[in-house]
């Protein structure tokens, strides 16, 4: 059986911690689930970093509206697996976009980079003006 | 999230204590040693326990201006899950990283002093 | 503003860590958006168990379903108030539920009593059948 | 949630590490000194960093039925979040509870040791 947690945090950087920690329990209990090595620290923190990029990104690039919108951030436990799904209403983006440059000293651009390297699965599907970012990832 | 800074003559540790994202950047960058383009600067991550890009955007930003002032950043003990943050991102290859505090100190006085 | 973080959680026991834990950290963020003092443990301590018993409360006391119905949980940030609500279908009970006498060794029954001890204000509301369970604390 | 084990004599020393509620009760309670209802205990809270009501009740019926058997089930080493529960419960005005674990054992020795 699947299982589900969703979490719907206020569209506010304050709460990207909040996102990226729910985002490591996640991990961790889907390794518990698993008796799975709790010491592979690789795994939890994919998901820790991944969500607080992604968290962000919805967040930064949200349209100027008079109050933010709530962010859902689904975490789909199969088996062997967690997949997190974020969606935004934000204007189209690629998921594939290529990091800058390092030596040109960029202050942004890293996000999709990071997490494209620590997952093994990323989409970013474009479906009636929304965003649907996941993230997946096997034990 | 906290910063604290302690000053060896002319080089200042910058300890970073807690998390480094989106949120908490600009703790950082209100700190004086940071906000100094010609202090030059070791950032200690020995208590950093996350970073994300915006906190790595943060450090590059960092660099660029005391590097365009003459000055340097240099990054000491990081944990594993911030080194591989600097890895995929190659940040590794801008910054002088070491493992050891004091090392990175001695580097840094050494750099100062040059004429 | 007022804020709001939803969690939706598998109604199984396993899940009543997650739920606890997510309370402690909305009681931890509230306590640092206030500035007020992060080493007064009793008001994250207060938020953790009184999650902790509720939500295996209406796990516990479940219609018992072919397969286990998601727990949602809202948690309202104030000013310098944080309410917890959960909902859940289950059959109409007393949030007064008086503890038993410990002297006779009761291994169970404890749990509303922990809840009205370290919250402010408890209230359970029975709605179209629905029960829906208050709890609130103010810094 | 782990429990271990150590024998002291006629007594056993339980320590409980991490959380106990409605999922890790029931660790506890197959742990082999607390199954054995006539094996006196010391259980060592210090690692423990949660309790509710249902880690409570596991901890009060394992006393009922050690005392059923003339054992006895010792609390040494509660944190102040653990003592929040016992006593808005009153469960410490049924249990001994020690701030000491070996003061808890060498109680617990002396009952252990009347005829
Ligand atoms: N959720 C999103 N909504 C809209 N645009 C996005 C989103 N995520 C990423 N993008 C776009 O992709 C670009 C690259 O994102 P990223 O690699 O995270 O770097 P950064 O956000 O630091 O610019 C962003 O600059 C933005 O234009
Ligand atoms: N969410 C709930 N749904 C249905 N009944 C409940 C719920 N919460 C509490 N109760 C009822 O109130 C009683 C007292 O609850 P509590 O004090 O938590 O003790 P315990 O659950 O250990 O019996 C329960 O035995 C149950 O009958």
């Amino acid at each position: 059986m699947n299982r589900i947690i969703t979490l719907t945090l206020p569209g506010e950087l304050v709460f990207a911690r909040f996102a990226s920690e729910t985002a490591a329990k996640a991990a961790l209990m889907l390794i518990n689930s698993c008796n799975a090595d709790a010491n592979d620290w690789k795994f939890t923190h994919a998901f820790e970093l991944a969500v607080s990029e992604a968290f962000t990104n919805t967040v930064a690039y949200a349209q100027k509206l008079s109050s933010p919108q709530p962010v859902t951030i689904d975490f789909i436990f199969e088996s062997q697996r967690l997949t997190v799904t974020i969606r935004d209403t934000n204007a189209p983006f690629s998921i594939e976009t290529p990091a800058p440059e390092i030596d040109n000293y960029p202050e942004r651009g890293f996000g999709l980079l990071l997490i494209r390297n620590v997952m093994d699965t990323v989409t970013c599907v474009r479906e009636n003006g929304t965003n649907i970012i996941s993230m997946s990832k096997q034990l | 999230m906290t910063i604290s800074e302690t000053t060896k003559g002319r080089v200042t540790i910058v300890s970073v204590i807690g998390t480094l994202e989106a949120s908490t950047t600009k703790e950082l960058l209100k700190s004086p040693a940071i906000i100094d383009p010609t202090q030059t600067v070791v950032v200690d991550l020995e208590k950093l326990n996350f970073l994300d890009s915006s906190g790595l955007g943060a450090l590059i930003g960092t660099l660029r201006k005391k590097r365009e002032a003459g000055a340097e950043t240099l990054i000491s003990c990081m944990n594993d899950r911030i080194r591989r943050v600097f890895e995929i991102t190659n940040a590794q290859r801008i910054f002088h990283v070491f493992d050891d505090t004091s090392a990175a100190v001695d580097y840094a006085t050494q750099l100062t002093s040059r004429p």
